[in-house]
């Protein structure tokens, strides 16, 4: 289960490429890319600020919860900081498994992780204002409905 | 006991600088904090609303109730915006 | 909202590609893949067999009834016939969303529809014996999940 | 009334060709398939189990109630296994 976390942008088309050569067991594979979107017609760029060490610790611990919950064959994040601009994508993830529901909710899983749970910040700066990016009850609400909340904090 | 301190986005930019070492007695994260929010109004700013505030000791998700016994690096932050 | 049934292969990257550089306003987007895979060791080859006309319309159907109940931006649907060999891509879905859950849940959706409502036979032709595939109760009970089984079937 | 009628999968295979122009005055698909079934040992195999047969009428799904006024064309085939 592979975990990368990097500045420089990578290659969604090649990373596909590598990842299902190596798979041979599962019939389903599953993607998410999040790109950035400029959903005001203000956005300059983003920038992402991580935590060096624990970020590649928990992305890891992420991908390997959800290889072993969903029995995935095998799991993949790619997740960017720095500086990014409106269209290119922020983080990748993917799944392989022997059925599709459970390439599809580990998938899920691993996001909703990502998105509450691995020390990234995002800051979206626009002409003439510089804003964090708050997180939402939504995402709260989305972990726990994997009603697996407690082994996570804990872990 | 010596700790490093790091802090990320609008936390660090309310403290002011990205880490510091720092000696304290402090027996729990919370204990920490209400030292640092007494040393000048940026750590008051930055500590101000807890419901917004996340610490990781040693780089693992924690809660304000952890003692920092043994503990290395503790880090505040907001709440997470990954993906 | 794009549906194309074709025998020949097609290049997984290079369609990710085209579609998310027509994706303008999406910021999540997922892809699911199904590869032919010889579970028992004995498979030689698969020959999926399709209805002409009716395939076409179906899966055009499913890529708009996804794109309008999870307010897709963009679907995308090739599912291919004919022979093809342990390790081949049988069909892909693509969806963008402005909310992953939405982009999940479409590519899900798609999945759930083609796999028991567009007119697709699978046989499996193994070393001295051949099988058409059997349609699973699990496939069912899943698109029965959705709750809009109804309106599918009477359309 | 004149039906093109289609077969598919392992219906195909049981009744031997794969469609067929067809004269009839059934009134439903479950006129037809008595009708049809009549006709051969390999039409009744095809149709033994009706559990696992499948109609569509004029390339639309439907069910053996359905009526046959103003359609061509009639597709039986086992379960779809798409995907």
């Amino acid at each position: 289960m592979s975990a990368r976390v990097q500045e420089a942008t990578f290659d969604f088309a090649a990373e596909m490429t590598a990842f299902q050569s190596t798979v041979t067991r599962s019939g389903a594979v599953v993607s998410f890319t999040g790109v950035v979107r400029d959903d005001t017609g203000n956005l300059d760029h983003m920038f992402i600020e991580h935590y060096p060490g624990m970020t590649e610790a928990a992305l890891q611990k992420f991908a390997d919860q959800a290889t072993e919950i969903f029995d995935l064959e095998k799991a993949l994040v790619i997740h960017r900081y720095g500086q990014l601009q409106p269209g290119e994508a922020i983080m990748m993830v993917a799944t392989a498994a022997r059925h599709r529901k459970d390439a599809f909710a580990g998938a899920d899983y691993l996001m909703d992780y990502l998105k509450s749970r691995a020390p990234f910040w995002k800051k979206e700066l626009s002409k003439g204002s510089a804003a964090w990016v708050a997180a939402k009850a939504q995402d709260e609400a989305e972990l726990a409905a994997w009603g697996l909340e407690g082994t996570a904090k804990e872990s | 006991m010596k700790l490093n301190i790091l802090y990320f986005a609008w936390v660090r930019e309310r403290i002011g600088h990205s880490q510091e070492a720092y000696e304290t007695s402090a027996v729990t994260v919370a204990d920490l904090i209400t030292e640092l929010m007494a040393r000048d109004a940026g750590y008051a700013a930055a500590f101000a609303d807890l419901s917004v505030i996340c610490v990781a000791v040693d780089q693992e998700l924690s809660d304000f109730a952890a003692p920092l016994s043994d503990c290395r690096e503790v880090a505040f932050f907001p709440p997470m915006t990954g993906g």
